[in-house]
């Protein structure tokens, strides 16, 4: 792999970062509201999934999208917006945290009753089978997730017409406040491909390397037309499910046992707080899959530390600028929600 | 013109646009080899193939959400439930997707997706296969929703709405598939959601929709008889309900009788009926009506089942009943 | 008298049942160990174990399907979907059958089934999470629909319901759960679906339910001092509906207002206005007017999502209207 | 096994037969309306399944649930007086073919929306479990069911909480006119339960001994309390998929080479007919399942000629009075319907 593409990588994985902390910051004071998801923790399956595909792939997501959205190239501007409910936003202010859109990138949106994302995917899919073009669809989805019913009839009929599609399982071990023991009868996730005949593999999702490495071997099959591709990462996040919620439910033990092969000290923070954390407190917090690539480039010498500490600055500036961005964007009015309810209307008289 | 049957009008009209576009692709239980439970998609299969005629799972939440997915990204495909009953199945993907979608991405995405299904009280077929269940699909901004009543109508609309970017549900009535009617290809249509009045009269304007236009152009007939001048509304679309044509015939005859197959507590019927009050209250001269189906889940056996939906005797009641000021029960 | 919260009176309510008869039980996402995403079923884990407090996987269709199950044989559960928009997609358990095998099997089976779900539009939960759907629940025969909109009412209506061998669906509003008001724990309980005036006036009634009883009751004050008096109907159930407490009212104030948080297209509204048109049309002064929400699903964006539902304004600006003959539009 | 049980299996299966023929008769003179699915082909799956039950099991059925019904000690006359319509219907008439219900056997229903058997069994085995009781669950559903995502919901909540059910799959290998290539990714059935780690067998579901043994060693495991059991039955069904379809989308080899190992003749009737075969045909048409069972028991002593010839007309009779007794009864009034729905008011007052 070329030293660049470590680096953009690993400079992702710092902006997702910097730009979540800064979302839950904002939401604290007001400037977001609604249900607010963060990714802290799971950025390396985002960035290595999204940059082993191509731009002409599909995505479709959930609703803990930004880091999604911001690696698929939507620009941090755009994605802030959204979350102020702005009109600058990639949704115009319509969607929200959950719900952004990018048709141009191929985002397909964030989907927020879960279990949608299989359904779109596959819809999305048969086009590009139907067409014949040599384009992926990437479903990503939790491990809570893989208990709706369309989970099944989705994979199906994915598996029967050979649809081209990675499924990618981003498995928190956690359905909100329910450990993944306690709401599937299989927690080995990847085995529940092996009733559509769909290969499947379960890797670190805590290894940005491991991730990108396994994506590009599952997009090469599906691009060969062999049909669907399922991959488990499995990672933990950090904070709560949403902004809503304490985390108090993970027993701390449990917390740090994680932590202590994983991310030693970061999420020790989470489970006594009822507030998120603060960045100083998270920065102080210690390895966790960014420090892990960090010190992989530093030991490699693909990386000094000046450089990491320009990466580093360069994503707050940008994650910075976002937020003035947001905050100046004019809100939406009620003609362009009208508009965007009527955006296929066309010259289509209706009475 | 040509007599035809309300299913080949609207295998015709899928063939037609197959045929004129190909991202137009059909897909839902049996449409395929097997030709449509009720022939709907006969002949398609082996015309266009299987990519473009997909039989599919039992898996309505699914396929139907496929549909969505595929709209997404400017295919047009048409999904066939194979009764409105399996649509509860695909709820989510019809009023939580297809509905909303274009609005939460701010307009960036088109939604031209068909749902196509058969509902209504056919022949016996139980509580489970004999719902109605129009009103579910009314009450959400984003959707649209169409009720063909004739061969014709449903040429025109089932064309129009695979033409449409917009989402929309056609609701058939399995009771029709078999009704025959004139169709006129070369006709130009009307606007989807346009209402048609099916007979002038003068004293009483019934609004109704899919069946039930024929059981009361039947109720009609037989009042015109017996000197009562019924006008007959047929609304054909019930999201967006065109009001005017309504309110034009009310003007005239100063009575109100909605007509539905569907339990009347909260079916569509209560939309009807309840704007209609407002706009033309002052033009009323007897409390609007809504006469419909029994507070029931439709019993299997044959008698009672017809006893729990409206009949050409029963809407004839009820016309005589409003206009002679008397409940509906008291005339026989 | 205790001033409560509402979610804590709806605890209390489970409590007490769970306490009363060991055939009660929950289930839901999170409603055990994590002790519910409003906390309504807080501290229950504890004390009753994981058999009666069952904490699900994300599967809507199938647990709330287990609660139908498990009723057939007698027992009392109490599913609780997250909120009423994941409820598309156990419809088919709730309408397919819990309404109907009572019915189906010639009367044979029990069916002491709850289903309780929060929803309405809250704070910028975007549109997917924003519906209201209470008319979805309506036009189903053997279902029953209740609409707690105080504390009071959570405690009763939710024990009425766990002690009824039907189905019933409770809807409570995510607005309210923090909403405080008196609770008598010893008071005898009105039926369930009897509805309430809770404020007497003279010149309009204005009928609601749910949240929207707290924003008519704001506006009628308002109006008290503008000298127009509003009689406050809070309907507590939308199946059955009190009809008689409505025409009651109407026939001394002449003016009718339904007021409700869901868009006004074919929503619970449009059954309320219709009846009642129907029923009171000679007492009627003025046509009858139905205030709901936009025609679109909820923005994400604050100001636009409060301005998508009635406001005390709002309500206030549409009751002046009416009495004044104008259009609800042209009254600031 | 007692002579006396395959005795009575051998008649279950001869009066399944009888009676699914006469149906079809009844049909066709108008006396039976609506969907009428019909057994023929299937019996020894109903017979071997629900001989190996206890009176305590509970049983969940489909629309194709006549047998089902039958076996389980519904009496004749009131199945038929059901499919008639009537009265003294087991479902009072108010529920007809498809969904018929008796609680006193603890026959839960059938149900019509493909997929609901599943969350009504794991209700029932909720409560079952939730009571400590030594009962079992019986879940039937066909192939085609399978890909509804109830099946997969209701699968994971089954091994989670280790119910008493035993999953009953009865592959017909259609699902109407979808042959199960062109329905499930995986065709054979049974190995879809993996995904739950549910332990699952595929039986020969024409052979009523082997389906009695293997419901047996599997009702076994579940008393022992160590979750649920799953049985795929291999089987054929000799008919259209309900009296409204001709079954014509069956390629005629593919009938026949069933046919040639199972059923050699009856089957060939099916496909050129837009009617039902006459009795005469079908009697003519020679060994299925029951043909089997019949050679079984003639090999080896348990059965003369006579006396199979006096089941046959126990059988014949016994239809021929149920078919009397339904004629007989009196049609339901609308009075009964709204007791029916309002059969769970009781004393309360509702305003
Ligand atoms: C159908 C549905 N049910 C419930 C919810 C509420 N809900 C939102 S996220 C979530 C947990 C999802 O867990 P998982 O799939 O593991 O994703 P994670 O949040 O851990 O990334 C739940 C239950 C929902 N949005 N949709
Ligand atoms: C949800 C749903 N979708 C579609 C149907 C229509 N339908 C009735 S039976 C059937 C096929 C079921 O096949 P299978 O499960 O194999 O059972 P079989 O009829 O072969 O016994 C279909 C599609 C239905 N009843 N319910
Ligand atoms: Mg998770
Ligand atoms: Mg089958």
């Amino acid at each position: 792999m070329e030293r660049e593409t470590k680096v953009s990588m690993l400079y992702d994985m710092l902006l997702a970062r910097a730009f979540e902390e800064r979302a839950a910051r904002e939401y604290t004071q007001g400037n977001i509201a609604g249900f607010l998801h963060l990714y802290p923790g799971e950025e390396a399956v985002a960035v290595g999934v999204l940059h082993a595909a191509e731009p002409s792939d599909y995505v479709v997501s959930t609703y803990r999208e930004h880091v999604h959205a911001l690696v698929r190239g939507i620009p941090p501007d755009a994605v802030m917006a959204e979350l102020f409910g702005k009109r600058d936003g990639c949704s115009r202010g319509m969607g929200g945290s959950m719900h952004l859109f990018d048709r141009e990138r191929r985002f397909m949106g964030g989907y927020a009753i879960v279990g949608e994302t299989y359904p779109v995917t596959l819809g999305i899919a048969y086009a590009v089978a139907m067409r014949e073009l040599p384009e992926a669809v990437i479903c990503f989805f939790g491990d809570g997730a893989v208990n709706q019913g369309t989970f099944h009839e989705s994979l199906n009929m994915a598996a029967l017409w050979k649809l081209p599609i990675l499924f990618v399982c981003e498995n928190n071990h956690y359905q909100i406040g329910t450990e993944i023991h306690r709401h599937s009868a299989v927690a080995e996730v990847y085995k529940r491909a092996c009733g559509y005949r769909i290969p499947a593999r379960r890797v670190n999702g805590m290894d940005v390397l491991a991730v990108y490495q396994a994506t590009q071997d599952a997009l090469r099959h599906i691009r060969e037309g062999t049909g669907p591709q399922f991959l488990e990462f499995e990672t933990y996040r950090f904070r709560g499910h949403s902004m809503a919620d304490p985390g108090t439910y993970r027993p701390k033990m449990e917390v740090q046992a994680y932590e202590s092969t994983e991310d030693p000290v970061v999420v020790a923070i989470e489970e006594t707080l009822q507030h998120y954390p603060t960045p100083e407190q998270i920065a102080a917090a210690g390895p966790d899959s960014i420090a892990r690539m960090t010190t992989h480039m530093n030991d490699g010498g693909l990386l000094s530390a000046q450089e990491l500490d320009r990466l580093k600055a360069r994503a707050e500036e940008i994650v910075e600028r976002a937020v003035e961005f947001a905050r100046r964007s004019p809100e939406p009015t009620m003609e362009e929600a009208r508009a965007a309810l009527e955006c296929n209307r066309g010259a289509e008289v209706l009475l | 013109m040509d007599e035809v049957l309300y299913w080949k009008a609207l295998n015709l009209a899928l063939d037609a646009e197959m045929e004129a576009d190909e991202s137009v692709f059909v897909l839902g239980e049996d449409v395929g080899l097997y030709g449509g439970s009720y022939r709907v998609t006969e002949g398609l299969y082996a015309k266009y193939g299987e990519w473009r005629v997909r039989d599919t799972p039992i898996s309505e939440g699914s396929f139907t959400g496929l549909g969505v997915g595929a709209a997404l990204v400017g295919m047009r495909p048409v999904v066939e439930i194979m009764t409105i009953n399996f649509s509860l199945l695909a709820l989510d993907a019809i009023v939580n997707m297809a509905a909303k979608v274009p609005f939460m991405s701010g307009g960036q995405f088109p939604m031209p997706l068909v749902v196509r299904m058969p509902g209504g009280v056919a022949k016996q077929l139980a509580a489970q296969h004999s719902q109605r269940l129009e009103q579910m699909y009314m009450n959400v901004p984003g959707l649209r929703v169409a009720v063909p009543s004739t061969p014709q109508d449903a040429w025109w609309q089932l064309r129009q709405a695979i033409r449409s970017d917009e989402p929309i549900v056609l609701l058939e009535h399995e009771l029709l598939y078999f009704s025959k009617g004139p169709l006129d290809v070369e006709a130009k249509a009307p606007p989807m959601h346009r209402a048609q009045v099916r007979r002038d009269g003068e004293d009483l304007t019934l609004v109704t929709y899919s069946r039930m236009v024929d059981l009361s152009l039947r109720a009609a007939e037989r009042l015109a008889e017996e000197g009562i001048s019924v006008e007959v509304v047929d609304l054909r679309s019930l999201r967006p309900i065109d009001w005017e044509s309504c309110a034009r015939s009310i003007a005239k005859t100063h009575h109100l009788l909605v007509v539905e197959e569907d339990s009347r507590f909260a079916g569509a019927g209560a939309e009807i009926a309840a704007e209609l009050a407002e706009r033309c209250f002052f033009e009323l001269d007897a409390p609007p009506r809504r006469h419909g189906g029994e507070e029931l889940p439709i019993p299997y056996n044959g008698t009672l089942e017809s006893r729990c939906i409206p009949s050409v005797s029963s809407i004839a009641g009820a016309a005589r009943a409003l206009l002679g000021g008397k409940q509906p029960g008291e005339t026989p």
